[in-house]
């Protein structure tokens, strides 16, 4: 942890926010899962395992300035740069008032472009091309803006990771790209899907940075992130950072893990959720009490309750908004 | 004969086509031990392996590109694109590259890849799980689009595409896997590709389609006919290239044609047909030849209204053949 | 005025586009130092520096997902595609992304991106330096595809295409490019995507076409107003989405249409021009709509008799103009 | 170079033809150019500048079961795996007779089954995973057959560089990927197409072994490819070589370099010209006298000579034969 602006350790207030925002992502999705099984929603696509890495890189980024190219795991991570909870909410019901796409992309496929998160889409990986281009385009115009953009370790095999981060790499472009590598791509685990001993490592082949940390460990996130954001700020160019945990979900509600994995492998990660020990080194600091956690369980219930009811009750587009937004307005030349 | 869903044919036709041929194998995400994300290669890993059931990593171009050099090698690739929207990567191999080898090499190399990929709306699929994609295909000589309605044409044609000397890309309707069950002979038969099909004879409207609609057509023309308005269905069955005389056929017998496709209407494969009949039919005509289709938006979007709104189903097709019949 | 050559109208569109607006910047495969292998960039590195003239990796799929970035950003970035046919790495972003970011996103975010490639043959560039790659877009709501056919509209197009909200793939011939040449305003115009244009009036035959075939089809008109044939031309500029107002009057109003393209026919963007026709103006025709197209074969080879063959000229549509007019 | 099969060093005989072979290379090339130059045939890529890994690399591969994946620079590949001089023109010259595509394909794009030449098309890269693939189906089959694939090195920048390397190195398939790194992508220059040092550094994101090599040294060459085939029959998996030289002529017969590099630069590039340094080895060994050199010469002169008399007096396909080919026999079930 190069170049800290300031200490994570020692900021109370900080790390207390931290730890509310994963457990509202936790929460969230644990919300997702039993409105799916009871019929209430038809899918959910999880971020149970990675909202350690999601948060802690979010607080090692700029809000003001840096554009946001998250996957379809990243609660976390839009919750941080300021999709509200209700909001979430509505994509997952696909209602009108969805600010990602009004109901029209599944859950899971966010975008708001007032807080800098840049509209994705389900085949993967092209969002690493698009966040070079940010990057570029912030380079151009001399903006303070790094990209950063994440994808899980399954889509680093796709050609546009390499092309996108060659071509940042070339052009030494302030983008930071973070796999969140959770072990599976849906049934295919790390091992048939790479023979490298780390994703980071492909880092090498760009020439650019590369890291490898425990993504269950927010603080190893977090100063990774930051070194990136500030190489990028300098003009060092980008880096890529592999952050490990585990997918602790099926793939998504329409997956059953049981015909890849085993029930062993599922707990004995889950024994190391990062949540679990990040709240454990707060209640050691006495930055957490008993008597927070409760509150602050009671406060993210009410917040999701009244999320669920609003998103629940919320319209949905009317069908005659199909054809809307094709095209902008018509060439008036 | 046994009731087979349509997505069993497919695992059944490649069970079989696995069993006779050993150069056949399959390839694609997760095809392995979980069987496929629709479970069309359930039973396939146990049965042959994990040499000949291969589980790759994330990379469509890669798929589509190693089943091409399998494939000249001389065995016989069966390549999965998880969903059809996830081919868009290997368009490259596909075109530039399967469709050409034969061409572009004097006919001294070949190419006999099958590439499969579930396509088509109607399953909550939003944008990225519910496109039609062949019209980005069905412009390249060299290559066949295989699109079939019915249970028992899945498992003939899978084996004939399986058998076959050209690159064929074989789509499958996701949300017939389940929605269509029929009799399916258990032993081995083949359905021609390049052949359409007339799937229900008819005097007063001819409706021309494939996949999905090709279902909803027959339901629109049952209930027709209790008003007395007789339907003609053909299913298009290879969509690329064209079974002309078929089109031309049925065409000219009933005057009256409707055109019927789930992808979006402008430049989709039903405006091809609507050209090959104007070209050789134009004096049988007693009616303009109308098209229905999606509409022009660019994937079918997740939120039910708007899913529903897209979709096309029997009572559009339904009022379309009766406007055409009292035209 | 001066006279430009196609290739020149493209040059100072960008020239003029760059100057005006500093969004405006290009990116491609030796678009820099050497101004591109057709020297439609030239000029460009010099006058602007390198931050806004980008030589890119060899990598299509980059320039095209870093483009369709830069564009998200607010920047009008424009990508060369250094032939038409290796765009072809491209078509997930292009298609998936650039196609769709508007929709899906509910109108929050749009993607203004103009992706130039030079297609289409007579250049003896064979199989793949040849190709019409236009059919593979034009299915695709979202994007708009645009084919001009000489220099005047080339640069009026081009500065439509750079300002336009929407993403736009802006197809060159590049035969044209050194074969054509015109007067050309020094000043800024720009002239209207998604409008066809009447290339010459006539009153027997209704020629559609768009891109080269257009010089050819009104060299075949010049010799056929000799004999007393009177043919109408329209260049249809836009070929996606398709002018439907335009093709309707001109077809109808001679009754006798003949649609060209370079490309083979089956699955061409003609199809869709004979549907369209079909469905609006069958009782106006006067004979079948005639498609006048390559052969059915996956592209353009080398050794010249073979390329000729494959070739679009002006005998083969004066010959097939005749035979309507005579109908 | 580990476990070589056979010392190169003093095998004279195979020095002698190693020679010969990349000498032909070049006078081909040559004669090509002057073709090109007096109007007689439309289009020149070259080889200059190659030939020398180009040769050493075939030498250490197997004709009887390697199947070669070349890409439009290898004259060199090609004439070792028994495509003909006259052959060469009459692809050159585009007509009927030539094996590799019936003067369909524009010179460079090789092809020829019965020598297991793969067929290779324009766009670059594509040919990378049709290597793997046809090193899956050896694998499958239980031959001893390597795949051996060519590409410029900006053509490792393309997507199916990535996915293709990758896949052989999951499955740990027999397959040799050679980059000819000849400095340039038509203008652009190596330091505008990648930031890493070295190309063969992409093979530690792979997990498989990468080696450098001075591609105008025959014995690093060869030794490296040997190395590489070794690994791959020995069940070791796939093996990036990166052999450097220099791109001697403009990109093709339609480039002029003179915008983009130097005269200078061309000349001392000029100088490290690997045949020349190769030839040297040999009249310093007494492998080669100059009554050999002056016989050589003349030999391949008359070699060509009749190749271009052939091919320029041969036929080309009639026009009729527009449209053979497109599809195979009729599926008849
Ligand atoms: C191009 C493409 N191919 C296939 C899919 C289907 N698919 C969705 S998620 C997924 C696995 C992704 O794995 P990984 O990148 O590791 O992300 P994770 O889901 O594990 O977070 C696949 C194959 C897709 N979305 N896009
Ligand atoms: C996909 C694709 N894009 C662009 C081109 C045009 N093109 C032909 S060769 C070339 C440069 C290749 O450079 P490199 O890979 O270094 O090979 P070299 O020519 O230097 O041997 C380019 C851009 C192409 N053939 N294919
Ligand atoms: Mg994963
Ligand atoms: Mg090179």
């Amino acid at each position: 942890m190069v170049n800290q602006t300031y200490s994570l350790e020692t900021d109370k207030d900080t790390l207390v926010n931290m730890y509310r925002e994963m457990l509202l992502a936790r929460r969230i999705d644990e919300r997702m899962w039993l409105l799916n099984r009871s019929g209430n929603i038809p899918f959910v696509v999880s971020c149970q395992g990675q909202e350690v890495m999601q948060i802690a890189a979010s607080f090692a980024l700029n809000k003001e300035h840096d554009y946001i190219l998250p996957y379809y795991r990243d609660v976390g991570i839009v919750l941080h740069f300021g999709m509200t909870t209700r909001e979430i909410f509505l994509q997952a019901y696909a209602k009108a008032e969805d600010p990602n796409s009004g109901g029209r992309q599944m859950p899971g496929h966010f975008g708001q472009k007032k807080n800098k998160l840049v509209t994705g889409s389900s085949p993967v990986t092209t969002q690493v091309p698009h966040a070079t281009g940010f990057a570029l385009a912030a380079k151009m115009e001399n903006k303070p803006s790094v990209a950063f953009v994440t994808m899980g370790e399954g889509s680093t095999n796709q050609g546009d990771f390499h092309e996108g981060i060659n071509f940042a790499a070339v052009h030494k472009l302030p983008v930071i790209f973070m796999v969140e590598n959770n072990k599976y791509a849906i049934s295919v685990p790390y091992a048939k899907q790479v023979a490298c001993e780390n994703i980071s490592d492909r880092a090498i082949g760009y020439g650019i940075k590369g890291i490898k940390v425990d993504g269950n460990d927010a603080f190893a996130v977090y100063g990774a992130v930051k070194e990136a954001h500030n190489r990028a700020l300098n003009g060092e160019g980008p880096t890529l950072i592999e952050a490990v945990s585990y997918r602790l979900t099926p793939h998504s509600s329409d997956d059953d893990d049981s015909s890849y994995r085993s029930k062993d492998e599922v707990t004995s990660e889950k024994a190391k959720d990062g949540i679990e020990k990040f709240k454990n080194y707060l209640v050691d600091k006495g930055f957490l009490k008993d008597e927070d956690m409760e509150k602050l369980e009671a406060e993210l219930k009410k917040e999701i309750n009244d999320a669920t009811e609003y998103a629940e009750n919320a319209p949905y587009a009317d069908a005659s908004t199909l054809t809307n937004y094709v095209y902008g307005h018509k060439e008036e030349n | 004969m046994a009731v087979l869903t349509y997505i069993q044919a497919v695992n059944q036709a490649l069970h079989e086509e696995m069993e006779q041929n050993n150069k056949v194998f399959v390839l694609g995400e997760d095809v392995g031990p979980k069987g496929g994300v629709f479970l069309a290669t359930e039973g396939l890993y146990d049965k042959f392996g994990e040499s000949r059931v291969i589980d790759t990593p994330l990379a469509e171009s890669a798929i589509a590109g190693v089943g091409i050099g399998a494939a000249m090698y001389g065995m016989r690739p069966v390549a999965e694109m998880q969903f059809a929207d996830f081919i868009m990567p290997a368009v490259n191999q596909i075109i530039s590259e399967a469709a050409r080898i034969r061409y572009r090499s004097n006919n001294d190399w070949t190419c006999p890849i099958t590439i499969r990929a579930p396509y088509g709306g109607g399953i909550h699929g939003a944008l990225y799980h519910s496109q039609s994609i062949e019209a980005i295909f069905a412009n390249q000589p060299g290559l066949k689009v295989v699109m079939p309605s019915n249970p028992y044409d899945v498992k003939g044609l899978l084996k004939s595409a399986i058998r076959d000397e050209d690159p064929v890309l074989f789509l499958e309707h996701k949300r017939a896997y389940r929605l269509l069950k029929e009799e399916v002979p258990e032993e081995d038969y083949t359905v021609p590709i390049g052949k359409a099909d007339i799937k229900r004879t008819g005097d007063d409207v001819t409706v021309i389609t494939y996949g999905l609609c090709v279902h909803f057509a027959k339901q629109a023309a049952e209930k027709l006919e209790e008003e007395g308005i007789s339907t003609e269905i053909v299913d298009l069955r290879t969509v690329y290239p064209l079974d002309q005389e078929t089109i031309i056929q049925a065409a000219s017998k009933t005057g009256k044609v409707l055109l019927v496709t789930e992808d979006n209407k402008e430049g989709s494969i039903i405006g091809e047909v609507s050209a090959i009949i104007s070209e050789n039919c134009l004096f049988d005509l007693d009616a303009p030849v109308r098209r229905l289709a999606g509409p022009e938006v660019p994937a079918m979007p997740y939120a039910p209204p708007l899913e529903k709104e897209f979709m096309m189903n029997p009572d559009k097709i339904e009022n379309a053949i009766r406007e055409l019949a009292e035209f």
